[in-house]
């Protein structure tokens, strides 16, 4: 049905030519799920585009052939792409929001699609789109024609996206990365609706993802690609179980599942050795390091971010918050963390009340120093105009008074050295820095002035695996050293299985339910955690 | 700044120089004219100000490469001298308009509020101005100096700049830098001077050049209707107005020079604006 | 329905907000006039033999012998009552005046902007198709020449050019020829009115007379339509919706128009309005070398002779005139952006 | 009509009124107003170096069929022309006369003033003895008081119609006349847009015309064109028929082509001064005025802002150092000496110099600006540091008004031209035209006594006695009477420079 051989990509860009697809060769036949997975800049998406021709403009097909039902299509033009596209092959792209035309009905769009390769009136086209509507069990199918995309929530938007892919029936979809962006339930039910549809109209499916979970759970055949290249081609389960290749080995051990511990997300080789474990909880007795009494939130337009929140916290404790997006995490952590002010509630910070003190002032109180955070998306936590050793010496000058010099230098080094974050990078700026080269600078940045709590608001949501884990394993050996409490935000249930002791379910700013990690997961008390719960795509257990 | 980063800098801009011709064109006028703007003084074939009647209104010559208008007086050495003038015009009303309007806009956009809506409101009020006629008025009100011709042209570029910033401002407060600039202990007013305004420069660089031009331009319209500066100093635009005059009397030199600097001068802003952004901004860097 | 409501609301409710603006501007032009150095009394007063008493009379007619504070609250009252006051210049009410001379400004300047966006809108989506292209930088350097040039000399240049030279053009003297007969005043805009009277030679009559004072102004205000265009149009061929038009096959006219063009039309839109709302103050220069009798020169002579009343009538009319644009162009939002009504 | 018979007429100013007694009232308003209202009498014409100019010295009837003053002039009686009809149809009776001028000189309009220069002051004057005479009483003899009558502002207006408008806020009708004229004059108006146009159609019954017949123009068009530039376009192209506010290099170029009539006049009755303000420092010092006198660039000034268009009023020799003449003006023995000029800056006591500013108008800038800029240069040559300031027109009268300005560029213009007028008028008084704020208590005696000197060799002896101090004490610098150039199609005829520096549009014809 579909062949691809030694097909290479090109960019032209500013920096010169860009060879992104580095010679990739696959085989689908009708009515097969293939899994494309690899980290982030792999090669994926634009293998995707070479083969359906969506490439940029700066985008060349420089070798190799792609022959689709026995044609050679590789150097397709004009009208036969545009009855390629849509007719023949289609694709689903990564957020379905935008991948939508905001200003034109979501059936204006599906019967576009249809009107662009059959000849059908219009009323037709309109109430087939109806019917892929139906297909697509959108609940309330005659309403939601007239609707447009910024009126349809996330998932509604992937099954829009989808209807206008399956409108003229192709036989081959390429779904880019379906569901990222997604929330975990959303992710579940709008994956089970591609397979089934797939499997229905018999079309064959390359589903492009990084997560090995997903991939795991869906496809019949998943191949793995570094750097532009094929590295592996199995099973799922032959995959997971017993990987071939050393890339693959590490991005199916830094995948967390259900009862991974930290420890074990990185490879031996790279294992970082931990100084002095102090698994111990902290003493009974010891004083509180954070209290948090009846916090609320109401923001200035009237919207409740949070209600009524209370927790308490002990040095060197890691306290998980969890919850679907729009929950209230970040303006929690926000609150904690003094950026914020409450708009009820007490907060006291080792024992003194830090609620008090207004946010606008909270820079000049000593305990500045004390609560630090680090943020979700490394890509715009460091200001783009300072080079990672002025993003760290930031708070030693602010809050250690430090002066410009040598010790100030060493300073920063040293920080750089915890987080093995290599010195000849200090000079960069965050642009010129990969993402998990980022996290670490915010992270080296956070701890720079020796902070007792540690607020990280989803640290690691935009980092690949294989950067996560080690930044997760970086982050629990920082905490074990320094003693450090965390506030751990993330929508990742196993992330904050692994790294908390103890967590908290928030939902629409209400805390839904808190205990001991291990047992909240293992035992969900209320049908809102058990959902997040179990929407997680795990790979399967090994067979016995 | 290290010598790391200016040898960057220069790379960086010779970089985006050679990828976009036009820009590299516009650059090199608009260095030309400011080098022409320094050294005008030594430049001046004849004194700019000294009238030669009995040599008044002659076609260019070897003698005068552009002529001599009304006094005698030679065209080519006053255009070299007006340079000076209309780029300080242009310049000081520009940088009063960016400092003042990007400062209160960046203060607008990141504390929101009461403050937001009031300084809305005067923007509101200004905007509502026909802003050229505001311009004449004032130019009228204050007496026509070049001081009052700057703050006239700076006063109506304000508005832009105070939106401008604000909304850039607006879309980033809530980033992650600058949060973690409070968590590094800045107050907020340091956040937006020190943090925020570096930021949005870039994009403001665009709106600058072009205002450049256009303020050129504003100076010269006054001038048209006899509010420009005062006599007998050159400027480019009561040159080409009194110019434009002598059109249908064939003495096109008189408007043709003229016309021509200030053209090339305002060409050379508008044409700048997009490259001086992409060399402004350091994440177009490699 | 529902989304016409929003707007209709929507825009309600700006030009609400907008009042105090106007407010503002009213006061503040009162103030910025009483500012002015020149005393109108003296320079009308100027007779031959105008002595002391002249002058005094002319002040009273004008009530500046009243106390400041009086003076606003006298002004703000008439106002109120749509009374604008008196012009010295033209002796006439500057209601009247400006009732007069609206039209053909507002003809003058509705004409340049047709033509800037009929020539800008191709050409910045011509420039964002082949970004970085021949094209692309013709266009730019095509614009950039028109916008700078000075209005008055691109005039001039025009006239001298298509009327004294080629003898293309009409004389250069007002909205029409002085020796035609005018149409029954409908709408004020000759075009329209000779339209309506079915005057086709004196349709074409106003026509020519309007074309050089239009592609004067035009000429200056394509520049920022263009790059607004292109600029725009850049981000939306780059967005995610053409990719997925593209990718189910939608025709390429199709894909350009319906949904790059569409919508990158919206800040188009915004500076569109405010395009115009500066071309109806700043078109000054442009009315006076055509002999246009707009409101703008109008305004301008008045401000050079101290004349208080049209000066503050010219700029609350624009201001209010500014407030209609905008409430338009948030009205346009709402018919071109389906979101626009949900913020 | 055709366009042959049509007189298109194209001007920089505005008509901003159609009485021209309104406050505010423009020059182009004044000559409207003189074909559309007829005044009792009029000033004839003369032939001066080859142009055709109006006489002061001939006054004829207009409305008056004739006149008749008394022996000891202090009574003239005018008889109306019997068949003078108002352009509605009405006869033009004594009472409307009467009323008319009670009007000018009681209405707080613009006549009052001017009248007042011929004894005419109070309604009390003007008596109606038959439906067609009427007289008027002056307290003593005034040879001003018939020429006032042939100035601009004394029309004779439908009292009638005019009444009918009145108000009792407006007894005199003035917010109706300023709109709607009623008069009997030679041309109806039909259109007026003020600062556009204003059309007019001939009155077919107007018969006061030099030979007894309606004025030879159809049609009259005045139009406002305000760029100067394409005035000259329009003239030159054959567009307009008759344009007198041109730029002087226009005129020229034009000229040269000869393509076009161009009829050149000096202003007989207006001069341009380089003034001085006599009470502010250093001004206050003669010998600083006389030392500006002669540091000025005359030659180059007339040559770069005149194009050497208008009569000088510098250069002159004065033999043994009198006055030639008891005229005004007349050629002052002033050139650019710059020794002179140090001399005397040295007896003033300011061998070195001072600081001042030089201010113009900027409605007058395409002339007054070289001038500036030549002053500047000139006066630096001697040490005196000039800052120049450009006004905008109404800020330029209110600070001359208020007696602001130190030195500066100003013009003056009389309607009735004799010595004694221009003294009175320009010299005397806290007023505005003052411009050189003097207070010379011999000077204005002299102007008062010639004021009612009936004895024409008397009147020449005090002329030149009042030349002679002004040329002593050097109040102001008279530099020139600039031309006004009329510039029309080769077959418009019988253009006169008349008094209102207008076009009297009834004394044209097409050959
Ligand atoms: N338009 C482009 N111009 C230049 N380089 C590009 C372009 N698009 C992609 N690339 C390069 O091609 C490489 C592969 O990109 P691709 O988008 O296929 O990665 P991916 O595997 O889909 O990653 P992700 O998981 O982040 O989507 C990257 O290194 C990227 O920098
Ligand atoms: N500045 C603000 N003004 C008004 N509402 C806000 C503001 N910030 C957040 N909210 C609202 O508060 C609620 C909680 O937002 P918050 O950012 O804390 O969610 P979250 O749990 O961090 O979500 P995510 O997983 O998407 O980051 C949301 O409904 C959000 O819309
Ligand atoms: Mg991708
Ligand atoms: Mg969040």
């Amino acid at each position: 049905m579909l062949e691809v051989e030694n097909l290479k990509v090109t960019f032209s860009t500013r920096r010169g030519l860009v060879e992104a697809v580095r010679g990739v060769s696959l085989s689908l036949q009708p009515g097969e799920m293939l899994g494309l997975v690899g980290e982030s800049g792999s090669g994926k998406s634009v293998t995707g585009f070479a083969i359906t021709h969506l490439l940029d403009r700066a985008g060349h097909i420089t070798e190799g052939l792609i022959r689709f039902k026995g044609q050679d299509i590789t150097r397709a033009g004009g009208a036969d792409l545009r009855s390629l596209h849509g007719a023949a092959m289609a694709m689903i792209f990564q957020n379905p929001r935008a991948a939508l035309n905001p200003i034109r009905t979501v059936g204006q769009q599906i019967a576009d699609a249809i009107l662009a390769h059959r000849r059908l009136s219009r009323a037709e086209a309109q109430a087939e789109a109806l019917s892929l509507l139906k297909a697509v069990q959108i609940r309330d199918p005659e309403r939601r024609m007239g609707a447009y995309p910024h009126e349809l929530s996330g998932g509604m938007c992937q099954r829009v996206m989808i209807a206008v892919a399956i409108s003229c029936n192709p036989s081959l979809l390429i779904a880019d990365e379906p569901t990222t962006g997604l929330d975990v339930t959303t992710q579940k039910v709008v994956m089970d609706l591609l397979a089934r549809i797939a499997a229905d109209r018999g079309m064959a499916t390359i589903l492009i993802t990084h997560d090995l979970g997903l991939a795991a759970r869906y496809c019949a055949r998943v191949v793995v690609m570094e750097q532009g290249r094929l590295v592996e081609e199995a099973e799922p389960l032959t995959l997971f179980h017993r990987p071939q290749h050393p890339y693959t080995r590490r991005l199916v051990a830094a995948s967390p599942t259900a009862t991974s511990r930290i420890e074990d997300l990185v490879p031996d080789g790279e294992r970082i050795p931990l100084v002095a474990v102090t698994e111990l909880p902290p003493p009974h007795g010891t004083p509180l390091l954070l209290d948090v009494k009846a916090v609320s939130k109401r923001f200035d337009d009237g919207t409740v971010g949070v209600a009524d929140f209370s927790m308490t916290m002990r040095g060197g404790e890691s306290v998980g918050l969890v919850g679907e997006s729009g929950s209230g995490k970040s303006t929690t952590s926000r609150m904690i963390c003094r950026l914020i002010d409450a708009s009820a509630g007490e907060i006291l910070f080792d024992g003194q009340s830090i609620g008090q003190i207004p946010a606008r002032d909270f820079h000049r109180s000593e305990l500045r120093r004390d609560i630090q955070i680090v943020f979700q998306d490394p890509n715009d936590s460091l200001n783009p105009r300072y080079t990672a050793f002025d993003c760290i010496a930031h708070p030693l000058l602010r809050l250690m008074n430090m002066r410009s010099g040598d010790k100030l230098r060493q300073r920063v080094e040293e920080c750089a050295d915890r987080v093995g974050l290599p010195r000849e990078l200090l000079s960069r700026f965050p642009h010129q820095l990969s993402g998990g080269q980022k996290a670490r600078v915010g992270i080296a940045r956070a701890i720079a002035c020796k902070p007792r709590l540690l607020v990280l608001d989803e640290p690691t949501a935009a980092l690949d695996v294989s950067v996560q884990a080690v930044v997760l394993q970086l982050l629990n050996k920082l905490r074990r050293e320094d003693n450090l409490a965390f506030l751990f935000v993330s929508h990742d249930l196993n992330v904050v299985r692994m790294m908390c002791d103890r967590t908290i379910v928030l939902r629409t700013g209400v805390i839904v339910e808190q205990g001991e990690s291990r047992a909240l997961f293992a035992n969900p008390q209320t049908d809102y955690t058990r959902e997040l719960v179990d929407a997680v795509p795990h790979i399967a257990p090994a067979p016995a | 700044m290290s010598t790391i980063e200016t040898s960057s800098t220069l790379r960086h801009t010779a970089f985006v120089l050679r990828g976009n011709p036009v820009t590299a064109i516009a650059a090199a006028g608009a260095l030309l004219l400011a080098l022409l703007a320094i050294s005008a003084p030594w430049l001046t074939p004849y004194d700019p100000i000294a009238s030669e009647v009995s040599a008044a209104l002659q076609p260019p010559s070897a003698a005068h490469w552009f002529g001599t208008d009304q006094l005698g007086r030679d065209v080519l050495s006053r255009l070299i001298v007006a340079s000076r003038l209309d780029l300080t015009i242009a310049v000081t009303a520009v940088a009063v308009s960016f400092a003042l309007g990007s400062v209160v806009g960046a203060l607008c956009g990141y504390a929101g509020g009461r403050l937001d809506k009031a300084v809305g409101r005067f923007v509101d009020v200004l905007m509502a101005f026909p802003l050229f006629v505001l311009a004449m008025a004032m130019v009228a009100a204050l007496g026509n100096r070049v001081e009052n011709i700057v703050i006239a042209t700076a006063i109506i570029n304000l508005p832009f700049y105070i939106r401008f910033a604000r909304a850039e401002v607006n879309i980033r407060r809530n980033l992650g830098w600058v949060e973690a600039a409070r968590a590094c202990g800045e107050s907020h007013v340091a956040v937006v001077l020190r943090f925020l305004l570096p930021n949005v420069l870039p994009a403001m660089a665009v709106q600058m050049s072009l205002n450049l031009g256009w303020a050129i331009l504003n100076a010269a319209g006054l001038s048209f209707i006899g509010l420009g500066v005062k006599p007998p100093t050159p400027e480019w635009g009561i040159m080409v107005a009194e110019g434009a005059r002598f059109i249908s009397t064939g003495r096109w030199w008189l408007v043709a020079f003229p016309g021509l600097a200030l053209m090339s001068a305002v060409l050379c802003f508008n044409l700048l604006g997009d490259g001086l952004r992409d060399i402004l901004d350091p994440r177009m860097r490699t | 329905m529902g989304t016409i409501g929003a707007t209709l609301l929507r825009a309600g409710r700006r030009f609400v907000s907008s009042l105090p603006a106007l407010f503002g501007v009213l006061v503040f032009t009162f103030l910025l006039m009483r500012v002015l150095p020149g005393d109108p009394a003296v320079f009308f007063a100027s007779g031959p033999n105008a002595g002391k008493e002249e002058i005094e009379v002319i002040r009273r007619q004008l009530g500046l012998d009243k106390p400041l504070p009086n003076q606003l609250a006298i002004y703000l009252y008439d106002v109120g009552r749509g009374n604008l006051g008196r012009s010295m210049m033209t002796g006439q009410a500057v209601a009247k005046d400006l009732k007069e001379r609206l039209p053909a400004s507002l003809e003058l300047t509705l004409t340049a902007l047709l033509i800037a966006l009929v020539s800008a809108v191709p050409l910045g989506v011509l420039a964002a198709l082949r970004p970085g292209s021949l094209v692309d930088h013709g266009v730019r350097l095509f614009c950039s020449l028109g916008v700078c040039v000075p209005t008055f000399v691109s005039g001039l240049l025009l006239i001298y050019v298509f009327y004294y030279l080629l003898g293309f053009a009409p004389d250069p003297t007002g909205r029409i020829d002085i020796f035609a007969t005018l149409p029954p005043s409908r709408t004020g805009f000759l075009i329209i009115d000779f339209l309506l009277a079915g005057d086709l030679d004196g349709w074409w009559a106003a026509a020519r007379q309007l074309m050089l004072p239009a592609l004067t102004m035009a000429l200056f205000v394509i520049a920022p339509l263009a790059r607004i265009t292109r600029a725009s149009m850049l981000v939306s061929l780059g967005s995610d919706f053409v990719r997925t038009a593209r990718s189910v096959g939608l025709s390429w006219w199709r894909i350009v128009v319906t949904y790059a063009l569409r919508n990158a039309i919206l800040p188009v839109i915004t500076v569109a309005g405010i395009v115009f709302s500066t071309m109806l103050g700043a078109n000054v220069l442009v009315e006076k070398v055509f002999s246009w009798p707009g409101v703008a020169s109008y305004a301008l002579d008045a401000l050079l002779v101290s004349d208080y009343a049209p000066v503050q009538g010219f700029v609350l009319l624009m201001a209010t005139i500014f407030v209609i644009v905008n409430l338009l162009v948030d009205v346009l939002y709402g018919i071109a952006d389906p979101r626009a009504t949900v913020a | 009509q055709s366009r042959a018979e049509t007189l298109r007429y194209v001007t920089g100013a505005t008509v901003n009124t159609l009485d021209p007694n309104i406050p505010g009232s423009t020059r182009e308003a004044f000559a409207l107003s003189m074909s559309s209202y007829d005044r009792l009498v009029s000033f004839g014409r003369k032939q001066l170096n080859g142009k055709w100019v109006f006489d002061l010295d001939t006054i004829t009837g207009e409305l008056a069929e004739s006149y008749s003053v008394s022996a000891d002039g202090l009574k003239i009686t005018f008889k109306l022309r019997p068949d003078a009809k108002f352009q509605d149809g009405s006869p033009v009776t004594a009472e409307d006369v009467k009323w008319s001028l009670d009007r000018c000189v009681t209405a707080p309009i613009l006549g009052k003033a001017q009248l007042l220069t011929g004894s005419l002051t109070s309604a009390d004057q003007f008596k109606v003895i038959d439906p067609v005479t009427i007289e008027v009483t002056l307290p003593k003899p005034d040879k001003l008081a018939l020429p006032n009558l042939a100035t601009v502002y004394p029309i004779i207006i439908n009292s009638k119609l005019a009444k009918a408008h009145a108000t009792a806020e407006d007894p005199w009708a003035l917010n109706w006349t300023k709109e709607n004229a009623a008069g009997s004059g030679a041309y109806i108006v039909e259109t007026f847009k003020p600062g556009e146009q204003v059309i007019a159609k001939r009155n077919e019954a107007w018969n006061r015309g030099t030979p007894d017949k309606p004025a030879a123009f159809k049609r009259l068009i005045i139009q406002s064109v305000p760029e100067p530039a394409t005035r000259a376009n329009l003239v030159e192209r054959g567009d307009a028929d008759l344009v007198i506010d041109l730029q002087a290099s226009d005129v020229q170029s034009l000229e040269g082509k000869g393509k076009l009539k161009v009829i050149s006049t000096p202003q007989y009755n207006a001069v341009t001064f380089i003034s001085m303000n006599n009470t502010i420092p250093p001004f206050d010092n003669v010998n600083v005025r006389r030392a500006i006198a002669f540091a000025l660039p005359y030659d180059d000034m007339f040559k770069a802002a005149l194009f050497g268009r208008g009569a000088p009023l510098y250069g002159a020799t004065w033999a043994d150092g009198k006055p030639p003449s008891g005229g005004y003006p007349i050629p002052q023995p002033i050139k650019l000496d710059l020794e002179k000029a140090k001399a005397y800056l040295k007896e003033a006591g300011m061998p070195d110099g001072f600081s001042t500013t030089f201010s113009f108008n900027v409605g007058q800038a395409a002339t007054a600006e070289p001038m500036a800029a030549l002053v500047k240069e000139q006066l630096g040559k001697i040490g005196i540091k000039v800052d120049i300031q450009k006004l905008p027109d109404a800020q330029m009268s209110t600070a001359i008004n208020e007696k602001k300005l130190p030195f500066f560029i100003e013009g003056i213009v009389a309607w009735l031209p004799s010595t004694d007028y221009f003294y009175r008028n320009f010299y005397t008084g806290k007023q505005r035209w003052n411009y050189s704020s003097t207070d010379n208590a011999e000077l204005e005696k002299i102007a008062q006594e010639a004021r009612f000197e009936a004895d024409k060799a008397k009147y020449e002896e005090q002329g030149k006695a009042l030349n002679a101090i002004h040329f002593d004490q050097m109040f102001q610098i008279p530099i020139w009477q600039a031309a006004q150039d009329a510039v029309m199609q080769p077959t418009v005829d019988g253009y006169v420079y008349q008094f209102t520096r207008q076009v009297d549009y009834r004394n044209l014809s097409r050959k």
